[in-house]
């Protein structure tokens, strides 16, 4: 292994120390920026700074090299203070080839600095992409300070010692730019030369092939003149604890097996793959030891029944999907709510209808969760505001689940999905008691009764195999207390008006709405993956002088029990959502308040000042009334 | 110290529900069988779970004093699946229809027979959707005439052996409602193989399909339209005086009188290849005798061991899982 | 063929003239109820009466024999004024056997009278009803002006003659229960006989007992002294015109046939069975001479794939089911609604969630069909209001689903769905023309754009077979105008919104609402199959003098254009509805206005005084305010 | 008087759309083989309809200068059910991948089958979820190793041409993405055929599954491990020096130079039974060679057939129907 300090000498030039820094790095699909911008976020994160990341990336496996729909973006802010978003303009933009300079360019802040890999630029790169001139010379890139870096053939070189094919040393070319980054803003190497070697432990001259150019882009920036100072960006205050870089799903997958552990339970999971859910399926099959069982169905509907089936025999289920997946488990799901059995269903949602845009982000599965089954179908829907929180979120839904016999809606996005940021490991100590308990003696003198309800409505969980509690359950409306088949007019307004009395009680549970920010004015209610964009928005239009309180929903049904007081609090409630108004709608129909939507269906998260103009533009005009 | 159990009678296996099928109906008979084979084979009510789709035969569950599950159509061996997949211990039985197993559940059917799950599925097969009053189902006639194919319906039926053989069944079996005798036992035969054991029962709907199976039913007839498969034994029918023979590669029909039974096709359950299930499979009425019996029982590992296998290496190899050390594995750094 | 004249003389007793009667025929699923009041209800509609039906079945074929579980009902009302409902209280109870005197008799007027078969109320008879003691003998039925008439022993004694078996003669008694019904509202028996010389025709002797059975019925009317008059019900001053008795899965499959004439088409239904839609399935497979194509699929979502295959190639598609059905159908009805393709999708709503109370009505699920979809989804969406309605509502849904290209939902429920009334026959030439166009010419130059639009923002409908207009559809965001696949954030933002205008812009084709009643006040807002009930109420609270106005909802997607404009000029807003409050959460999101709810959720129709009851409460809490 | 048409080339059935596999990818060969077909069995671009599910396979009617459906997972057969029953005219191709026609999709492949709707349906058979990036498949191997089976995958893989054939397939074949005649032979075939086509097609997934079919692709091993089918020739393999034989009724591999030709199982597309082809599916690698080429070729009514001369029957009966005597059939009665 090399060392880090003989190889990657500090620099010599002058370095600027800068609170926060927002990087996009793109290039081809095949030109592994999604490896380059995780390497650049873990060690941003272990050395302290506040971390969000936001890849973005085609439908297409590999869609044709070159081209401006197989451009392939990952974007971070690091930052010395807290924050809450990937960022919106770019400090800095690094750009592999014509087309991932054409798509990302005005993202670019007129300060900001743009790098370039000048080797491919040649007439063939301009024709896959589409350009008539070059836009490295035709005026396109004037106004910013560019540095044209020649990796492709300065990378060749730097491998050559490997004797490596001039294919396979181009593909190091990523390590280059990592190599150049890094450098730029001080930062570690040696997490990426840990990578390098476990990840290429088997192809040790592919290793050191890497570790060369990450070397020879280091040295690039500290030799050429086009760099006058190096950034740094200090350590972020954040609270005390140990931390770790999470990405949404993978934390949602670990919440879920904290919460099985949680509960005394074994986790079933019954899925079928689809974008941008898998890496739950993924992330859970990897921790057997933890009696995680998994089950690749045959399609969505086996998924969510399988599920149901193991609820019945008393595992904590999930079922785990998409917008398109998720519309064919309506029917199964109306069956674990007319059984009342626990479990979770998650909605990783993506831009729709239909196959849509199948990874990109977008909040338009709302009222399909909350309405999406035949009858009268309430279920508690809870969503996660960030790709840590979804940690939380897992245990949260199954204490509900399980407190009330029902399942749990979850839903996440494709940005918070994929998105990265530092996760403050909990003490397991800490994490509730999630407590579940099994019927062993019958309820009603001799007889069982499985639709007898407690104080939260909750019928027992009584679990095939014992003795003398046994029920048949279905799908046909049932009586009260015995659970039999009943056809009887008052019994089933009695159970309609039961079940959806359960899902309210749980606001009963479930903490109440906060208030950041003022408490009067104009009231900005977000929910799920908009929550740091809304956040940081909020904090600016106070900062500007303006009277914004800020609720985010994690619950949405029900809805915090103070949330109508909130709401008559302020004078008036706008609801960023990326959608065309689905929370609004939940909200206009509960409050009767005038709630306005700042909308944007574009498969992208908001820009923090998209959010900043909307409010302004509407506390504005609400104050000309 | 074990205790004794106590023995239990099929009464004991009954509901307190009211059985709601229309007088005359073959599912009955199928129900009586069950709760006499329960006890006999030792199963007690707490471990046995019905399961089943939506269909007249899948009100079966509702009359059985077992756990149970009425689920939504079709989609039975999905709930099957995930039950047996976390709680092994249970003895499942999947109850379905012609329509509800191969017509809207023909995916999952299929799905679970080749994943062989360990439990037992019993279709009722009377060759028309019942329960919503009388339309043609995947295994009816081509030319049915029912109430939404008034000029006769022109899908060609699926057979249900073949499909399950196709989709690598380890236990295929068939039987007839009113065939009492024969009926226990498949059931027997069923709860003792270990993966998904698959029963098709020819059963009378007398209200829209009235005699469909009178054929393989009738005292007159059922010697010549039926064959009983006996593992190792030739294919003989006509009480003794027909069998089966193949010609190059096709079946025929011989007569015993001028044929000796050894250059009869012999049956071997237990035949790894599944070839010869199949074939027996497409030995349909009228041309030739239908087959019941057990058509194929090999070994196969099933999917629940297998899964629950995979929980134990994992655990013998890394241990059992613990929270904080998962959490705490691989980059972190800590702020003070 | 029996001369009804000899046969059946019209009676010498005295005949009382009333305006209306209400009979409800309640007896075991096996008892031939259904066709009794079925018989009952064309011959009263013949006699020029209006009428107005609801059969109320078990979801068995045939529960177990005399338990109250297997009682089968049908109730009619038979008018000499326009009604609306099939009636609230029973001026006639006919009961075959104990259990369904006991599940009937509170519907029973304290004028009403009660006909009982007096031979099935033995021991074995109560038992099976779990009666403990005879309630024609406990004081049950003593309000009730009763007549005991032993029908087994009459029945088998009228049909001893053909010597049929006692079995097959006791299922005569049906027959002889109408002959009395027959007899005691001075009812025509010819259609019946008709009737019975059709549906028997291969079995003479059946027909024969039918025949007897039915004249022993008319006379024990005329020589029993329990009866001391009949009742006649004069003919309804109906408009002019042909009328036929009509029910609502037959309207509708008849309004399809004829949306299909009127623009050129062929129909194609795509279906799977289930209660209570498969009627619409039934009876459009008998018509296959209008070239209609019935495909029974395997299962629902086969049936709405096929509908947007047929589509595609130029049919009219259609697809029915009920709400566990359509909850399967979200993910192809997605892609239905991004390929913009007519077609239109019914939901015959039953008794939910889950499988529900398969054989009762609700209204529970407009919320699915308006939300049931992954991703912003929106469809129009038309509800009959009535069993004749349903004719109209399938022409003008494909009215609107050729003109904007896209699918549309129609609801229907069970009880308009088997539910009957007179129909007025339009005359063909006065049905509207459906234009129709499919493109024969490229629509861009030399290109042809399948997502170039028109006024309406629909697309070319361009089928498969024209030459040079080749295209390719599917269900990925597609660029507006050229249909090619499109990842752009800008144009996906721009499909959302115009997919969602186009919906919107339907307000301009239907017909604004009218308000029925009075102009201000309290406004009674109804959709469905509640029409009936509703106006009964509202017409009932202006005799009583009340502010009441009332508006029925056809299209719900999109409302009217001038709803939100009749809202404001009422005091407050009542919507009655079968669920827990559908429409009245969509009219506060909308239109911010407190509209409160009337609801049931028993798998039964209102009751009209339900309604009163509750406009009333409504009104008086309010102005007490 | 009939117009000359035009002739046209490969090309002219290239949709300006770019093509977005992974370079390498087995399907470019399938998409390049039949733009070449099309012209020559004198297909036009307006009469053929592509309709696919989802799947990497799947794009392929985007890159199709025909009519084209790119549809919803696993649900193309039921858009072409619809399509073709309504438009019997057309052309109609079904693109469907191992996932798409197996897993979710597999109810509405044995349906569409065995009702034997006029289409052609061809499944990239890659053995691997390819647009998700690497899940294994319904006919992924037991221990399949990808991510979503870290341990190795469990689920027994179903065989396409057993289920096919099961599902009383009219037409059912085998062929290779890299042979290129052969594939080009099949697809001829298959759109010659009246009723259901069925090719599996073998394609190499480089970036998931690489290599999944080196045993039949290979040059060096080709020879040993596939069998081309030939109707009416004996099983021979081998170079023409090996070949099957039954043995009794399981088959065996036999060295021609010991065994005449004469004694081999000979190979009959038009078999009306179909175990032959059943048993022909059955032979799978290592254990012997797998046959390509048509399993079976036989004639049935086809769906749309039968669903238009229903309505044609009914015309001729009824005449063509008239709104008018629809409404005022039956008893009615007039308000004047
Ligand atoms: C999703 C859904 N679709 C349709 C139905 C209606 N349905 C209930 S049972 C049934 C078919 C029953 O046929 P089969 O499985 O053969 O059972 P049988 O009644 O003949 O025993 C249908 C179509 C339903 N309940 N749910
Ligand atoms: C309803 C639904 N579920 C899941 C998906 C995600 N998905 C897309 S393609 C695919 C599997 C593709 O595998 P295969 O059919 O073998 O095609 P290949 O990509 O290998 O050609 C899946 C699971 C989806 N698009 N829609
Ligand atoms: S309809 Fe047929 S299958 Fe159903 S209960 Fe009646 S007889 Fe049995
Ligand atoms: S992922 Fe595999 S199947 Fe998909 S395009 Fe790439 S190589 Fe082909
Ligand atoms: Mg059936
Ligand atoms: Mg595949």
């Amino acid at each position: 292994m090399i060392s880090a300090n003989d190889q990657f000498p500090p620099t010599q030039k002058p370095s600027e120390s800068v609170s926060g820094v927002t990087v996009r790095l793109a290039g081809d699909s095949g030109d592994g920026m999604q490896l380059l911008g995780t390497q650049l976020t873990n060690t941003s994160a272990l050395s302290g700074n506040d971390v969000a990341t936001f890849p973005d990336f085609p439908a297409e496996i590999r869609a044709p090299r070159g081209t401006t729909a197989g451009v392939s973006g990952f974007q971070v802010q690091f930052s010395a203070q807290e924050i809450f978003t990937p960022g919106d303009g770019l400090d800095a933009l690094v750009c592999m080839n014509p087309a991932a300079l054409v798509t990302n360019l005005a993202d670019l802040k007129s300060t900001g600095i743009l790098i370039v890999n000048s080797d491919s630029f040649e007439a063939k790169d301009l024709k896959l992409a589409k350009l008539a001139t070059n836009p490295l010379e035709d005026g396109t890139i004037d106004k910013f300070r560019t540095i044209k870096v020649p990796m492709t053939s300065l990378t060749r070189g730097a491998v050559e010692p490997t004797g490596l094919s001039v294919k396979l040393a181009d593909r190091c070319k990523n390590f280059f730019a990592m190599g150049l980054v890094f450098w730029l803003y001080g930062r570690d190497v040696d997490p990426t030369l840990r990578f390098i070697d476990n990840k290429f432990s088997s192809k040790p001259e592919i290793a050191e092939a890497n570790r060369l150019a990450l070397k020879a882009g280091w040295h690039y920036g500290e030799t050429t003149e086009d760099f006058v100072s190096t950034y740094q960006v200090p350590a972020a205050e954040l609270e005390p604890g140990t931390y770790k870089n999470i990405m949404g799903n993978q934390a949602l997958a670990w919440g879920l097996i904290a919460a099985a552990k949680l509960s005394g339970k074994e986790l079933f999971l019954g899925s079928y793959p689809i974008t941008p859910a898998s890496d739950i399926l993924h992330e859970l099959s990897k921790h057997k030891h933890f009696g995680v069982r998994t089950f690749q169905a045959e399609d969505e509907i086996a998924a969510v029944c399988s599920a149901v089936g193991a609820a019945f025999g008393g595992s904590m289920s999930v079922t785990t999907s998409s917008g398109p997946g998720i519309a064919l488990k309506g029917e199964g799901m109306g069956l674990g709510l007319i059984l009342e059995l626990p479990m979770i269903i998650i909605d990783v949602q993506r831009g729709g209808p239909s196959t849509g845009l199948p990874t990109k982000t977008e909040q338009s599965d709302l009222m399909m969760t909350m309405y999406g089954r035949n009858g009268e179908s309430p279920l508690p829907v809870i969503a996660a505001r960030s790709p840590s929180d979804c940690f939380n979120v897992a245990i949260e839904a199954w204490h509900v689940a399980t407190r009330y016999m029902t399942p749990v809606i979850i839903l996440s996005d494709g940005y918070i999905a994929n998105g990265a940021e530092p996760w403050r490991i909990p003490n397991v100590s800490d994490l509730p008691e999630i407590k579940v308990n099994h019927p062993t003696e019958p309820n009603d003198g001799e007889r069982f009764l499985p639709y007898q309800r407690d104080e939260n409505l909750a019928r027992p969980w009584a679990l095939p195999g014992t003795p003398n509690l046994m029920h048949r359950v279905g799908g046909l409306e049932k009586q009260d207390g015995t659970g039999n088949v009943s056809y009887d007019p008052h019994n089933h307004q009695h159970m309609v008006q039961t079940r959806a009395r359960k899902v309210e009680k749980v606001a009963e549970f479930i903490d109440e709405a906060k208030i950041e920010g003022s408490m009067e004015g104009t009231l900005v209610l977000s929910w799920g993956g908009t929550y740091g964009a809304c956040h940081t928005a909020v904090e600016s239009c106070i900062a500007e002088g303006m009277d914004v309180g800020h609720v985010h929903l994690r619950w949405i049904n029900p809805f915090p029990r103070n949330l109508g007081q909130i709401i008559e609090q302020f004078d008036r409630v706008v609801v960023p959502e990326l959608n065309t108004g689905q929370l609004s709608a939940l909200i206009r129909q509960r409050f009767l308040v005038d709630a306005r939507g700042i909308n944007k269906i574009q498969g992208k998260p908001f820009h923090v000042n998209e959010i900043v103009d909307g409010i302004r533009a509407f506390a504005e005009c609400a104050v000309s009334k | 110290m074990t205790t004794e159990l106590p023995v239990l009678k099929p009464a004991d296996f009954a509901s307190d529900q009211d059985v709601r099928w229309c007088p005359g109906c073959g599912d009955y008979s199928i129900l009586a069988q069950m709760k006499k084979v329960l006890p006999e084979i030792g199963a007690t009510r707490e471990n046995t779970v019905f399961i089943s789709g939506i269909g007249c035969s899948s009100r079966f569950p509702y009359y059985m004093n077992t756990y149970g599950m009425h689920s939504i159509h079709g989609r039975a061996p999905a709930f099957a699946t995930g039950l047996k997949s976390t709680r092994p211990d249970l003895d499942i039985w999947v109850i379905t229809g012609d329509g509800d197993a191969l017509s809207i559940g023909g995916n999952h059917f299929m799905h679970i027979v080749r994943r062989n799950v360990d439990v037992n599925i019993v279709l009722f097969n009377n060759a028309i959707y019942g329960l919503t009053k009388g339309q043609y189902s995947p295994t009816s006639k081509v030319g049915s005439v029912t109430k939404s194919t008034p000029r006769g319906s022109i899908d060609y039926p699926l057979n249900p052996i073949s499909i399950a053989v196709a989709a690598e069944a380890s236990f295929v079996a068939r039987t007839i409602d009113t065939n009492i005798q024969h009926l226990v036992a498949m059931l027997k035969r069923a709860a003792g193989h270990k993966g998904t054991s698959f029963i098709e029962v020819y059963q009378n709907c007398n209200v829209f399909n009235d005699g469909t199976w009178d054929y393989a039913k009738d005292k007159e007839t059922k010697e010549q339209t039926t064959l009983v498969l006996e593992h190792g034994k030739p294919l003989v029918f006509a009480g003794g005086t027909k069998g089966i023979r193949l010609n190059g590669f096709v079946p025929e029909i011989v007569d015993l009188a001028n044929v000796a039974q050894d250059d009869l096709l012999f049956h071997d359950e237990k035949a790894v290849n599944s070839q010869l299930a199949f074939l027996l499979s497409r030995l349909r009425y009228p041309d030739f005798p239908e087959p019941i019996g057990v058509f194929r029982d090999i070994d196969r590992p099933t999917y629940d061991e297998m899964i629950n296998s995979q929980i134990e290496d994992a655990i013998a190899e890394k241990g059992k899982g613990e929270l904080a050390k998962l959490f705490h594995a691989g980059d972190t750094w800590t702020v003070s």
